[in-house]
């Protein structure tokens, strides 16, 4: 430094010339309009889109959201998968941090741009987003999409077989989840819990599924246990209407829940290793015996966890194998056999009896039953198939299809030739398709409507496209024409509809006038639909059973009219899948219970 | 020979040369752990700092291994010549846990020494430095042993706005909805 | 308004003008949000324009910034300054923390509600609150104290009592001073 | 009767306009700097707003009688320097007392107040007054022997200890003083800079060490009445220098224009310039300000 | 002056103090002889309550532990969780943590600007520095969300990707700030007074740095070239050409000299980033946040923070929360030893001044 330091002196003197320039401070008019378009303001939530997951509430940090019951002037959707609840925001807590947004699985809640709200009133920061801001919609700033968030949208991909190594062998098509893609899959579960209310038997979904995110799947089949005695079979082949409502599914595929079962369950090889691991704790014999007609899904339920009680059961099987429906209504290479038998042996094990090849009413009375049992529990399930209506119906060559799949799963030979047209769009119908791809057929599906309006599974659709199978829809058989015999089938006539929207309704097929076609087949298989045959049951109780439209009528607890007589199972309830059944034969189970231990002790 | 060795192996080896019985460990690129007993500590990192040019203390920290009962001292030095970070990593008894003083190899040690003195409760016998450093009038356990629970520390002392008592759990609501029992043993692995 | 039991008298309306227009506020950052009082003071924000500046001193200071989170530590201090200030004093709590604990609301060291130790006049949302927010939170300052209700230290002063409850519940072995001011 | 009344009322009206101008000063002070910072800055007339709210808030402290004396004292110490420093020339404004203008006693007049200040501060018991305090002494003796050397370097080249004597001298001689011993000048504006302790030297009341040195515990009132003394000191200092160098005012509009020159120096010399330490100032006021203070001694003197 | 000592308690409440932190001061006249720090006013137990929060929930309160920069803690977290997972970065992920890195850089030097003048009572540059820190601020705004607390920077990579059109808002701004860091600097620099109150004044020895284990600028300060973007290049610095500051002296001139150089290395860095910015994807996603859990191990992740070498250690038993987060902040060895140890024989004037040359922040120290 020297003695005299001019330039040190002179040079800071330059700063006055800012004194010239406009100043930069913003107008107080114009103060804070210019919020950057992520900025991380209040939250907004768009009401009806929002399913109450509840999982932005999960992830804060600061215990700053609360799910909470919104009057009903918002009209909040209470349905099935819908809490019903929605979230409000404790801006005495909030750091927004946005994680909330990140993870919401719906996308429906944002931040807005706005942040401003200032009062004298400590007890005036609770936000009810959606509420607050109805105008927010408009302000979005923070927002997530699919790639950006933070839940796993897409699913771990399942391995199958090849579409062509499949049509070779009825061997299994789903390979399952290995370990590693099994915990990766259930770790994309939110535990929102909204699936447990869709399910008919109302599993604990979210916890086995965090049981085997955790590593802990000796836990996660002890859950499943606690309300399905047959996990293995409904991983395999269950409806899983759970799925439908997954929060992930809003905006991406849903959550595994039926392979994560699968998973869960196939880990025990053995009956005696599912007894090992589940380990029930089975009360003491109370002495009352209840007998159960069918060993169906629904049957069998309510025979194990009626064992399971106490309960001296008896269970009278008409045909050779346990399993009813998805023994013999499921091809094998959905569900294979011995999977079912082992399912079967675990329960036997735990003290169900089981009488093969007893039908009721042929080999043992109804009365006999009815007689010897403090209740009688039904579940016959829908053996008799519905009759198409057409002509030639009757031909040789055409068959219903749930006959077709048990004659294959009875090990019957039934040769469906080189052409098969399958009628129907259901489950029954695809399963038939795909069997008879596997008898080296060209097999062509007609269905009425389109092929999105098919209620069968997407995977099994798309399973049959895969192995070769055509799909027709919006055509309408018209008549079966016989070949020269008269007695075989050669062809089919259809008609070709196309989809009139009507109010209220899904679109109905209407024919287009003189559109139809015929195709030479060798097999016609139906599977329109299917009915119960009450035929074993003795006149005296039909009578006292209430039916209606062919289907049982029972109370919440399933018991029907006759206080004594439980039923379940499709011939009771309308939706007609295996956990239904389920669900009906673990409420008959407490109906029973509540039965005969209330009234009688 | 053939081989040759990283310089992650080469410090392993060194400090196995140099003290037996010494457990070392290459984690990863740069980090390098050795497992030392109580008595070791020092004699390592002198030995350390002295010969093999790990001249810079970066950190020193406390882990709380509640299950087994040990407390776990880890001492992080750096070398500006390997730049490995070398993990020195000794066990203490949970039970009236004492600890060399080691503030005169690297003064700043005397920091970190206050800080886990006052937050773990571990000792350092010899060792001059106020008492309190961060807490002032701290009555309870040391706060950052795992067995003190803060959360109900804070229900005891502090307040909490009421307003929101209105809230809903969504799994309990489901499961009523749908009478749904949900078995005790499964709840653990509810949501929280 | 004239006829309101309530009404300002001439006075109160011009020492309300004057105090409304002069907010000296303490230097004292005793959480996060003090990282937004120098851009809240400088040139894009210049909350001067709106007569607030910066009191080195708590004898010189009308207000208090709480800004953030008060470790139990601080708020003794802040006791202190807060009794130290001359009336009419105000009380700005900033953000979350203040409100109802924020992210530290399981925090074994940091108060969660403030009006449970000393009383405040407005709180600010925000975690933590931008410059504009603090600004808006001064204007509803200024609108209370122009309408006198800014009150804070009346309130402190009334109860007294229940606040030192309140205060000695966390702040163990540590002398209160007599507030005789 | 008549002219003592009017003697008092002129009184009040000087004490008036050095508070007016002295407050709209210290506006246009924060304004200055405001616009030199990039920002919009406070209404000009802010600080008369500070002063109302100070005068108006409770004050509840009680360090002992010289607390509450201290600020008395400065402010008593301002108006009576005011009352010996002739506003405007030509008999414009009431002379008050400057007809005994007297230069050796204003000079000590304006240290009293910082004394008093001193005195006061010294007893509120904080350490930061403390320090303050000394810190402040220690900057007057630096500020005050370069601005005496000036004045006795005026009062021998002119041979008069009187201001309007001086304002005399250079209403004859046409030329300011400023410009008839420029070294005088140059010690006293410098010693100015301390006398204003902005920026560099404001190390006196530096926040970001001694809080707010002497003042730290002064509130309210106190704080109201040190602002009300030093806007009328800072005009007392300001119409003295524009008395001495730069000749004086005819009327109001020069006066302002003038001492407005005049205040921008530390003003703007402040706005750009970090803080000295304490003994660094004493240095820079034993340095070039005694320099020019010598040489202005030995100019007056040959 | 008097030769009996005073006691004069320097914050928490006290102007000049930087954060909420105490020195206590044992003065003969305005000379120090014995200087304790006391910290703990802003304890908030963080490392406690990251113990209760899962891994993805730690992400965002780590950016509270140093309010002048917030973004060092996110990005030395990341790191340790990454060594620990094992997860790779994205290039694209790991340039614009660089860039928000630099970013925080720039605005935390800015803020040392005003911190450093303001204590020398030199407000004006503070104000104009504060001022135009909020044009950066503005880009964190649009890149994050957020001005102060970004919550950007995660295990894997970033949060976001940037938006259309920031490249070129970057550049301007940058063209902006490199021209007024020039007005700073002919202020603050050149100004003889700044001169000589920080030239001889906070001298560090060399011995002294690393038995105090002193970091960052300070260091370079004293010409040690320590840097961890040098030493252990994270992210993307091994592909970035910058240099470090370098001077003698270890005084607070020294230090000052070492930001004033880097800051400009900033600036062209950040201009790096933005001409070279690869293509890609910004984040490999983790799963679940809930549901995500870090095998066992430790690591210790460190960044150069504007003050140093910022570092975490984190240990995880394989669950779903970390089981001990250990921060070392710069300031914890600045702020509280070596302060004690350097404020003894200096000036009370200079105590505000070396403070905020050291950059000690007390939130980090006490998290």
């Amino acid at each position: 430094m020297s003695f005299f330091d001019l330039k040190g002196l002179l040079r800071p003197l330059t700063g006055l010339s800012q004194f010239g320039k406009n100043p930069h401070t913003k107008r107080m008019d114009v103060l804070g309009q210019d919020t950057a378009d992520r900025y991380r303001g209040f939250h907004y939530n768009d009401l009806n889109a929002c399913i109450g997951c509840g999982n932005c509430s999960t992830i804060c940090m600061n215990e700053a959201i609360d799910m909470v019951e919104l009057a009903a002037e918002f009209n909040i959707s209470q349905d099935k998968g819908n809490s019903g609840l929605r979230p409000r925001v404790d801006y005495g807590r909030c750091c927004w941090c946005a994680l909330c947004v990140d993870v919401c699985p719906t996308g429906s809640l944002n931040l807005t741009k706005e942040y401003d709200y200032v009062s004298p009133d400590a007890n005036s920061f609770l936000w009810t987003p959606g509420v607050d801001n109805p105008y927010g919609k408009d302000q979005l700033s923070f927002t997530s999409s699919v790639e950006t968030s933070l839940m796993n949208f897409e699913r771990i991909p399942m391995r199958e077989l090849e579409g062509t190594e499949r049509v070779k062998s009825f061997a299994e098509v789903v390979l399952g989840y290995n370990e590693e893609e099994a915990r990766a899959e259930a770790s994309r579960c939110i535990s929102c819990s909204l699936c447990t209310e869709v399910c008919p038997d109302h599993m604990h979904i979210p916890e086995y599924i965090n049981a085997i995110a955790k590593g802990n799947d000796d836990d996660a089949l002890r859950i499943i246990y606690d309300n399905n005695p047959l996990p293995e079979m409904c991983g395999k082949v269950c409806t899983r209407r759970c799925e439908d409502v997954c929060a992930i599914a809003v905006r991406g595929e849903a959550v595994a829940i039926r392979w994560l079962k699968r998973y869960a369950t196939e880990r025990a090889q053995t009956s005696d290793l599912i007894k090992e691991i589940v380990n029930p704790e089975i009360q003491e014999a109370n002495g009352y015996k209840v007998g159960i007609i069918g060993a169906g899904p629904s049957g069998l339920t309510a025979a194990y966890y009626l064992a399971l009680r106490g309960f001296d059961v008896t269970v009278f099987e008409a045909k050779r194998f346990g399993g009813g429906m998805t023994m013999y209504g499921i091809p094998k290479y959905r569900l294979p056999m011995d999977s079912l038998d082992k399912q079967i042996g675990y329960l036997q094990k735990i003290g169900v009896k089981i009488n093969f090849n007893t039908r009721v009413g042929t080999d043992i009375t109804f009365d006999e039953i009815y007689k010897k049992h403090d209740a009688v529990f039904i579940g016959i399930g829908f053996e008799k198939p519905w009759k198409l209506g057409v002509e030639g119906e009757d031909l040789e060559n055409s068959i219903p299809a749930v006959e077709y799949l048990r004659m294959i799963n009875n090990e019957e030979i039934f040769d469906v030739g080189k052409k098969v047209v399958v009628i129907g769009g259901g489950n029954v119908a695809i399963d038939g398709a795909r069997v008879a791809a596997r008898h080296n057929a060209e097999v062509t599906i007609l269905y009425r409507r389109r092929v999105e309006d098919m209620p069968a599974d997407w995977e099994e659709i798309e399973g049959a496209e895969d192995e070769g199978v055509h799909i027709h829809p919006q055509a309408i058989p018209v008549r079966i024409i016989a070949d020269e015999s008269g007695k075989k089938v050669k062809a089919i006539e259809y008609i070709e509809a196309e989809m009139v929207a009507e109010e209220g309704a899904r679109p109905r097929p209407v024919p287009i006038e003189g559109s139809n076609k015929i195709i030479e087949v060798d097999t016609i298989i139906g599977a329109i639909g299917q009915e119960a045959d009450y035929s074993f049951i003795s006149e005296e109780y039909v009578n006292k059973i209430e039916l209606n439209r062919g289907r049982i009528v029972t109370n919440d607890q399933q018991q029907t009219s006759d206080a004594k007589i439980f039923a379940g199972g499709d011939a009771v309830n309308r939706t007609a899948d295996a956990i239904s059944a389920i669900a009906d034969g673990f409420r008959a189970v407490k109906g029973i219970e509540a039965m005969l231990l209330k009234t009688k002790k | 020979m053939g081989t040759t060795y990283s310089k992650e192996e080469i410090l392993a080896q060194q400090l196995q040369t140099a003290f037996e019985h010494l457990i070392t460990e290459v984690v990863r690129k740069d980090t390098v752990f050795a497992f030392a007993t109580k008595e070791q500590v020092s004699s390592i990192l002198l030995y350390a700092k002295e010969k093999l040019g790990y001249i810079s203390f970066v950190h020193l920290s406390c882990v709380d291994w509640l299950e087994s009962g040990e407390f776990e001292l880890v001492y992080i030095i750096w070398s500006p010549e390997t730049k490995i970070n070398l993990f020195v990593k000794t066990r203490l008894d949970r039970e009236n846990p004492s600890m060399e003083n080691t503030d005169m190899i690297w003064r700043q040690i005397n920091t970190y020494q206050r800080e886990i003195r006052e937050m773990f409760g571990v000792e350092f016998p010899g060792f001059v430095g106020e008492k309190e450093f961060i807490l002032e009038d701290w009555e309870d356990a040391p706060p950052m042993r795992r067995d003190f629970d803060t959360l109900e520390y804070v229900n005891d002392t502090f307040f909490e706005r009421e307003g929101r008592e209105d809230k809903q759990d969504v799994r309990e609501r489901i499961a009523k909805r749908s009478g749904e029992e949900i078995p005790d043993f499964a709840k653990k692995y509810s949501r929280e | 308004m004239y006829n309101d039991k309530n009404a300002q008298t001439i006075v109160d309306y011009i020492q309300n003008f004057t105090r409304k227009n002069s907010l000296f506020m303490l230097a004292y950052g005793t959480g996060c949000g003090a990282i937004e009082l120098p851009a809240t003071l400088t040139s894009r924000y210049d909350a001067e324009r709106l007569g607030v500046r910066g009191a080195a001193t708590p004898r010189q200071a009308d207000l208090l910034l709480i800004t953030g989170y008060l470790s139990t530590k601080t708020l003794k201090r802040v006791i202190r300054v807060y009794e130290q200030m001359q009336d009419p004093k105000y009380v700005i709590g900033f953000g979350s923390c203040t409100i109802n604990g924020g992210m530290y609301w399981d925090s074994y060291n940091t108060i969660k509600l403030l009006d449970k130790y000393i009383p405040v006049d407005v709180y600010i949302n925000g975690c933590m609150p931008r410059p504009e927010s603090v600004i808006s939170g001064f204007q509803e300052l200024k609108r209370l104290i122009a309408a006198g209700k800014a009150d804070g230290a009346k309130k402190y002063k009334e109860n007294l009592e229940w606040y030192r409850e309140n205060q000695k519940k966390v702040l163990k072995n540590w002398p209160l001073v007599e507030y005789n001011w | 009767m008549n002219t003592i009344l009017i003697q008092i009322l002129g009184a009040l009206a000087t004490i008036l306009l050095a508070f007016i101008v002295g407050m709209f000063y210290g506006g246009a002070h924060r304004k200055v700097i405001a616009r030199i910072q990039n920002r919009v800055g406070p209404p000009i007339y802010q600080n008369f707003i500070d002063v109302l709210k100070l005068y108006s808030k409770e004050t509840s402290i009680n360090h002992g009688v010289m607390q509450h004396m201290g600020p008395v004292f400065a402010i008593t110490a301002s108006i009576t320097s005011l009352m010996f420093v002739p506003i405007l020339t030509d008999g414009n404004w009431f002379s008050n007392l400057n007809f005994s203008g007297d230069l050796v006693f204003l000079v000590y007049m304006m240290v009293f107040g910082s004394l008093g200040m001193a005195l006061g501060a010294g007893q509120t018991g904080n350490p930061n007054s403390a320090i303050g305090v000394t810190r402040g002494l220690s900057q007057m003796v630096g500020y005050e022997i370069p601005f005496v050397m000036a004045m006795v370097a005026l009062m021998t080249q002119f041979h008069t200890t009187s201001i309007t004597g001086m304002i005399a001298v250079q209403q004859q001689s046409g030329t300011w003083l400023m410009f008839s011993n420029p070294f005088a000048f140059m010690a006293a504006i410098m010693a100015m800079l301390g006398m204003f302790s902005y920026a560099p030297f404001d190390i006196v009341t530096a926040p970001a060490e001694v809080s707010s040195g002497p003042i730290s515990e002064f509130g309210g009132k106190y704080l109201g009445m040190m602002m009300t003394s030093g806007s009328i000191f800072a005009f007392v200092k300001l119409a003295l220098f524009v008395d001495i160098f730069m000749g004086g005012a005819s009327n109001l509009v020069v006066l302002v224009i003038k001492t407005f020159a005049l205040y921008m120096i530390p003003v703007l010399y402040g706005v750009i310039s970090p803080r000295y330490r304490t003994e660094q100032a004493i240095t820079y006021f034993w340095k070039w300000p005694l320099f020019f203070g010598f040489i202005a001694i030995l100019y007056a003197a040959f | 002056m008097r030769e009996k000592s005073t006691t004069l308690y320097l914050g928490p409440q006290h102007p000049g103090i930087t954060g909420n932190m105490m020195v206590k001061l044992q003065l003969e006249g305005d000379t120090i002889v014995k200087a304790t720090t006391h910290v703990g006013y802003l304890h908030r137990a963080f490392e406690k309550l990251i113990e209760r929060r899962n891994w993805m929930q730690s992400t965002t309160i780590l950016c509270r532990f140093c309010v002048p920069e917030p973004d060092p803690p996110e990005a030395a977290f990341a790191l340790a969780v990454e060594q620990i997972e094992g997860r790779e970065v994205p290039e694209r992920g790991k340039y614009l943590r660089s860039l928000v890195l630099e970013l925080a850089r720039i605005q935390s030097f800015m803020l040392w600007y005003a911190g450093q003048n303001g204590s020398a009572g030199l407000y004006t540059v503070g104000q104009w520095s504060v001022g135009d820190r909020n044009y950066v601020l503005d880009l964190f705004e649009e890149l994050t969300g957020g001005r102060i607390y970004h919550m950007y920077i995660w295990p894997g990579g970033v949060r976001r990707d940037i938006p259309e059109g920031f490249e070129d808002k970057v550049l301007h701004t940058m063209d902006y700030i490199e021209k007024r860091i020039d007005d700073y600097d002919r202020m603050m620099f050149d100004s003889a007074i700044f001169q000589k109150r920080a030239q001889g004044v906070g001298i560090i020895s060399k011995e002294k740095a690393m038995e105090w284990g002193v970091v960052g600028a300070p260091l370079r300060g004293c010409g040690i070239g320590h840097d961890v973007r040098k030493d252990n290049p994270y992210d993307a610095y091994d592909k970035l050409d910058f240099q470090m500051g370098i001077f003698d002296g270890g005084d607070v001139w020294a230090r000052a000299k070492v930001r004033q150089f880097e800051i400009r290395q900033s600036i062209s860095m950040v201009r790096q980033i933005i001409q070279n910015l690869p293509k890609g994807d910004y984040l490999n996603k983790m799963p679940n946040p809930m549901k995500w859990t870090i095998p066992a191990g430790s690591a210790y992740g460190k960044v150069e923070s504007v003050r140093g070498e910022f570092g975490f250690h984190v240990v995880s038993d394989g669950s779903d929360k970390p089981r001990r987060v250990h921060a070392r902040g710069p300031a914890y060895a600045h702020g509280i030893s070596l302060l004690e140890d350097i404020l003894v024989g200096e000036n009370l004037a200079d105590v505000s001044f070396i403070m905020n040359s050291l950059g000690v922040c007390p939130p980090e120290i006490e998290r």
